[in-house]
């Protein structure tokens, strides 16, 4: 086709519901989405570098804030239109539902040697939700020796599939899609910043062709397919 | 048995890691050579320099050459105006981090081959006539044959496994940067990815035995040819 | 000329001091026991190892001056260096040995050519093979050519027949006194052997333990007496310088003349007037009171007695004068006192002539 | 200058790459010699399993540990339950996932290292009444020291810089797994983690730097030694 | 006994067939020119190459046999093996090289002492070197000793002296024949200086182009006349058994007979009675039809001769009978004509008693 394609930089988490959005985007138009799925952080920081991508969908706002303090995307196209939830999960044969109120007792919960898996909990974003999640409830000084940091939230779903953690803190859509997992607690939404994925025009690629997509990322047919992989549609 | 787009990541592994180590080959000869026979003042800089990719996380390779080569970077910004050469995003750029990575690894395999090369043989030369240059064309490199594919080898292993500074350089662009590597690393974040990531690994485990084959009915040949079977 | 004059030390102790300035013709013979640093000198020469300070000039060419800062790298002395290991190239077969140094050498200074050489050496049915796969005196024929085929202009021999047969040294000998001889290439010949250094050398020099005991035409050097210790007892002799003066076709043999007298040799090649050196070995020389009567001994000089050496162990060194030369001659010191041998008594020397010896291709038979 | 978190991953790296380099090597050259010197059947599968983690993406490599050495993995189980051994999540886990990573570069720079030992001396080593063990410890080995000592070197800059693997496998559990690399990834990965990030790299190029000039230094004596200096 | 027999193809059209028995004592000589087998020879007998087929049994002990599937390593078979090229362990200094072999000996066989070795070979001051500081000869008399001090019960030695001046030859030649005749440690050598075969041997295989020419003891060999071409012409001679009769101390002299008569050499070792070998060269024996009086020969033995043969070149070889004993002579064809030497003329042979050569170390001052 005339048009060359447009690239488009994503979270990783963003992989399946981009993919598909992309190909319905393809089979109406006929213009070619290309996409890049990687880190929000290394994605920003590629913007940083000069990557002429011409959509920046970041898994944070931290990241997209970021971008939008180097002048990176503009500011004026930051549009919010999915969320996700924090929850716990543990193994599917060892699951059993927890409520978090003053008497539960993570200790106990955990066990002698047990491990809770999430991102890691400085960088990758479920990670720095759970943290900020378990300091509101209070239970972050006792549970931060048993916490395991994972590249990726799906590293740490790996590890709790495999029964290698007794329990996760992931997004919900993850848990959707997990076979030997089950959501035992959600994290009260007022327990860490609302998991958001904020997107942006890069700057210096606000054209028609982009708008289109872009457009199109936040539209009704998107939408169904955000739906579809468990991601909370504002 | 593979879709449309694995097959391209597999094409295009194929292509990285074979321009990556075709490009780096001479210049880590090149390098080895002068780590190995001459002794100059920054010598020990060099040395380390040579190691630097292997030493630091390959995030951070990644990071660096996005610093330096990116399209606003040190050199980067200079490329694309002066040359128009654009390595972010392309498959140039993923073959260069490719290389930059399995650099250390091809200097050290070339750089014991060398050492094990009698110098005795080299001043048979020169007293034959022949300049340093031709000697070092026609007695040092046949000698140090094995060891040259052994760096090959390695740096081709390493450009299929390359991950971490390709991601970080030059992003995970489907057909220009999506090597085997980030095909696996996407799949693991689709929901039903993991029999692709499966497939995905078998085939670098074939591409990697395949290689490992030919480098080494290549050696057999090489070392009968320079006498050494 | 090759001026040859340097210093140089080792570690580990050793200390080479030489000086020396020999013909750039014909061939000189390093000549000393292990270690004596025969082959540093022919190192330094070749430009693989650098004096701490010297001169090293080979007709007119400054290889190395210290004090002039000049050190012509390797390969533009065009040395040819056969090495006391033969160091063949173990990536190319027998044929790409040979051809290494011949490709490299300019066209017009092609001299030597290499059926020629492949004859010689007798490495015809080696061509295909691979180094690794040769004996020991197959390499180092190999090595050989391969230093010829470089067309040098002076060729550098660390021991190069130590590894062959008595035979095949017997065949090569003659043509590297040819090469020497024909297209004046001269040779810096390293050898123990005392034998192959006679026969080709014609200058000498003579090393101990790092210093240069003696330098200079071989005859002469051979004559001094401070040469006993580095050649040995049973090797003293003596060089007569002869003329030719008739063939004797029927009975191959030729007659020389000497300053003291004539000597009947095998026949050589020179015309008769050509000039031509003998070797008299002490031990073949015996003595007559008078001249004997039907011997097969045909060398029968009239000589005088000069002096008689009483030795320690059996042997006497008995030294003669016949015409204006000094013969050697050794016998039982039981002999000297059955024969009275004494300073001024006039006998015979009986020279057989299977022991003449020379430097000459011409005497190839005759030697041992 | 360092934070006492980012000490503590210093640490934590040094000894990391100390043990894995410690534990390999001797295997490394093993194999090495299995490798460059037997003929046998499935040679050409070791070969190929040798060099595996190079060519497989770390983080798939990390993932194969965690099914194999996980606490419910195929041979983590057993060495959990029998002998007590727990690997991941811990700081041996880690070390194994150097251990891996760094293994083909070790047994290749060991394995050209003997193959340019001259056989000829182990012959004559052999007549001198020294059984093969006994040729091995006391003439291919000494020998060969170059070879182990540039293996050695690569493990331990490879095990610095290693990090899909042992973040795949053992996670990132501060003062048991997070080593320099995790560190730096996690600093990468926060908007204002540039500072450490920088900080903790120029810990890994000083690691590095040092433990080469440590190394050069060994191999001059090592080669004045066997006599190739 | 040490019986060799087998069959040995090389890659590249080489074949090796060979079958000797010779005794477990003294030395045996490989000889032959390059390229003959010798060295591979030797390699099989130290197990380094495997025959296709074929046994290998030394003193009754079997190192090899294809029949039997039986093949010793190397390490088990305790042979010393002095290599070609000397392989001294670069990461070992000297006295490590010497000592290597040494420590792997059990301590109840160390009859080869370190300082003897040392001693003899001259290598003392070298001790701390490293091996690529030496030179070649220095190399080869450390490889030497680090082979004796392994105790071995074979000595296997590939052209050890080529490398060697002279004088350190003349030096080690003694201390290989001591060892020989005092630990009745059996030695086979491989050289191409008959010299030193003729020194050294007991036992002679003559090899050509991988074929077995000859095998057996040296005397015997040595006279056969298919050895002439492996030999070369200029060192044919006579072997003589003989018991020593006198000792002439004044003069430094020993008289031997032999079933022809008597002959005076230097003075030798053994007490009167023993016996010992003589070798006497063709080309030192010279004719005369009367016995001569006033010469320095002493040795004149009356003698009939058996057979001329006139060959090509002024040589003739002349067959002389001596009591039983047959005599080789060589003289020039004019002499031959001069002298009408036919077969049946009683004449007298001259042998210069300096010339008399012997395979023992009592000869050691009369040889080359
Ligand atoms: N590895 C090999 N492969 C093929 N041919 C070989 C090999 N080694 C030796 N030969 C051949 O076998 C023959 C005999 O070799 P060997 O080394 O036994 O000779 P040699 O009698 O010791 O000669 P020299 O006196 O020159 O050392 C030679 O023609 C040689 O080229
Ligand atoms: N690289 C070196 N380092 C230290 N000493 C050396 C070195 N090379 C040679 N030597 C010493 O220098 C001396 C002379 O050695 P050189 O090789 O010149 O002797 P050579 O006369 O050729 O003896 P040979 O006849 O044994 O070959 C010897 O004592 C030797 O040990
Ligand atoms: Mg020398
Ligand atoms: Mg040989």
């Amino acid at each position: 086709q005339a048009q060359p394609a447009l690239t488009v930089f994503a979270a990783a988490s963003l992989t399946n519901a981009f993919q598909d959005i992309g190909k319905l985007y393809k089979a109406k138009t006929g213009q070619e989405v290309a996409f890049s799925f990687a880190a929000s952080s290394a994605l920003a920081k590629q913007l940083e570098a000069g990557a002429p991508a011409a959509i920046f969908a970041s898994a944070d706002n931290k990241w997209m804030d970021y971008t939008e303090a180097k002048d990176l995307t503009l500011k004026a196209t930051r549009v919010t239109p999915i969320g996700n939830s924090l929850v716990l999960i543990m193994p599917a044969d060892t699951a059993t539902p927890v409520t978090f109120d003053a008497s539960f007792d993570w200790l106990a919960f955990l066990g002698t040697d047990g491990r809770i898996a999430t991102g890691l909990t400085d960088s990758v974003p479920a990670g720095i939700y759970a943290k900020a999640a378990l300091t509101s409830l209070g239970a972050w000084d006792k549970v931060q020796p048993r916490i395991v940091g994972a590249e990726s939230v799906r590293a740490a779903l790996a590890l709790v599939e495999r029964g290698e953690a007794r329990a996760g803190i992931v997004y919900s859509t993850d848990a959707a899609i997990a076979k030997n997992v089950k959501v035992v607690a959600t994290f009260p939404a007022g327990s860490h910043p609302p998991v958001e994925y904020p997107f942006e025009i890069v700057k210096g690629q606000d054209n028609p062709a982009t708008r289109a997509f872009f457009d199109f990322l936040t539209g009704p047919e998107a939408k169904v397919v955000y739906a579809k992989y468990g991601f909370v549609v504002k | 048995m593979l879709t449309p787009e694995e097959w391209t990541a597999v094409a295009l592994s194929l292509r990285v890691a074979f321009w990556a180590t075709f490009w780096s080959l001479p210049v880590a000869v090149l390098t080895a050579f002068v780590l190995a026979r001459s002794r100059f003042a920054g010598k020990s800089l060099l040395d380390g320099l040579v190691y630097l990719p292997l030493v630091l996380p390959k995030v951070v390779v990644g990071y660096l050459l996005l610093l330096t080569l990116g399209g606003r970077g040190l050199i980067g910004q200079y490329l694309d105006a002066w040359f128009g050469i654009k390595l972010i995003f392309t498959t140039a750029g993923a073959t260069v981090a490719a290389a930059v990575v399995s650099f250390p690894l091809t200097v050290n395999a070339i750089r014991l081959a060398l050492e094990a090369v009698d110098r005795g043989l080299e001043t048979a030369a020169r007293t034959l006539g022949a300049s340093r240059l031709d000697v070092f064309f026609s007695v040092t490199l046949p000698l140090m044959l094995p060891g040259i594919l052994s760096g090959a080898l390695l740096a081709i292993a390493s450009a299929l496994g390359e991950f971490g500074a390709t991601i970080t350089f030059v992003s995970n662009v489907e057909g220009q940067t999506r090597t085997i590597p980030l095909a696996i690393y996407s799949a693991t974040h689709m929901p039903d990815g993991d029999a692709m990531a499966l497939r995905l690994t078998l085939v670098s485990v074939v591409l990697a035995l395949g290689s490992l084959l030919l480098a080494s009915l290549c050696d057999r040949r090489i070392r009968v040819m320079i006498g050494r079977a | 000329m090759i001026e040859v004059e340097f210093r140089l030390a080792r570690p580990g102790g050793f200390t080479l001091e030489c000086g020396f300035a020999v013909p750039a013709r014909g061939v000189t013979a390093l000549f000393g026991r292990s270690g004596a640093g025969k082959t540093t000198i022919i190192q330094a020469v070749a430009g693989v190892v650098r004096p701490d300070a010297g001169r090293i000039v080979v007709d007119g060419e400054v290889f190395f001056d210290s004090a002039r800062g000049i050190d012509v790298p390797i390969e533009a002395r065009r040395v040819g260096y056969v090495f006391q290991d033969s160091r063949l190239f173990p990536h190319l077969k027998v044929e790409g040995n040979l051809r290494y140094g011949e490709r490299r050498s300019r066209a017009a200074e092609r001299r030597i050519g290499f059926d020629a050489v492949v004859d010689l050496l007798g490495i015809g049915p080696l061509l295909a093979r691979r180094p690794h796969t040769l004996s020991g005196g197959e390499r180092q024929r190999v090595a050989i050519g391969r230093a010829l085929l470089a067309q040098p202009r002076l060729l550098l021999m660390d021991e190069p027949l130590a590894a062959l047969d008595g035979a095949r040294k017997a065949e090569i000998l003659p043509y590297l006194e040819r090469l020497r001889d024909t297209m004046g290439l001269p040779i810096l010949y390293v050898s123990h052997a005392l034998d192959e250094v006679l026969r080709l050398a014609d200058t000498l020099v003579a090393l101990r333990e790092g210093r240069q005991v003696a330098a200079g035409p071989l005859a002469q050097v051979m004559s001094r007496p401070d040469m006993l210790p580095v050649l040995g007892r049973f090797d003293l002799g003596t060089l007569l310088d002869c003329e030719v003066v008739r063939h004797d076709a029927a009975y191959g043999l030729s007659t020389l003349a000497f300053s003291g007298g004539e000597l009947r040799v095998p026949q050589v090649e020179r015309a008769v007037g050509g000039k031509v050196r003998a070797r008299v070995r002490a031990r073949d020389v015996a003595i007559a009171l008078a001249k004997p009567e039907g011997v097969s001994v045909s060398n029968l000089l009239p000589a005088v007695v000069e002096e008689v050496r009483a030795q320690e162990g059996p042997y006497a060194d008995i030294a003669l004068r016949v015409g204006e030369t000094q013969l050697a001659a050794m016998v039982t010191r039981e002999s000297v006192e059955r024969l009275g041998l004494r300073p001024g008594l006039p006998v015979w020397a009986m020279v057989k002539s299977v022991a003449v010896e020379g430097s000459r291709p011409e005497f190839l038979d005759a030697g041992l």
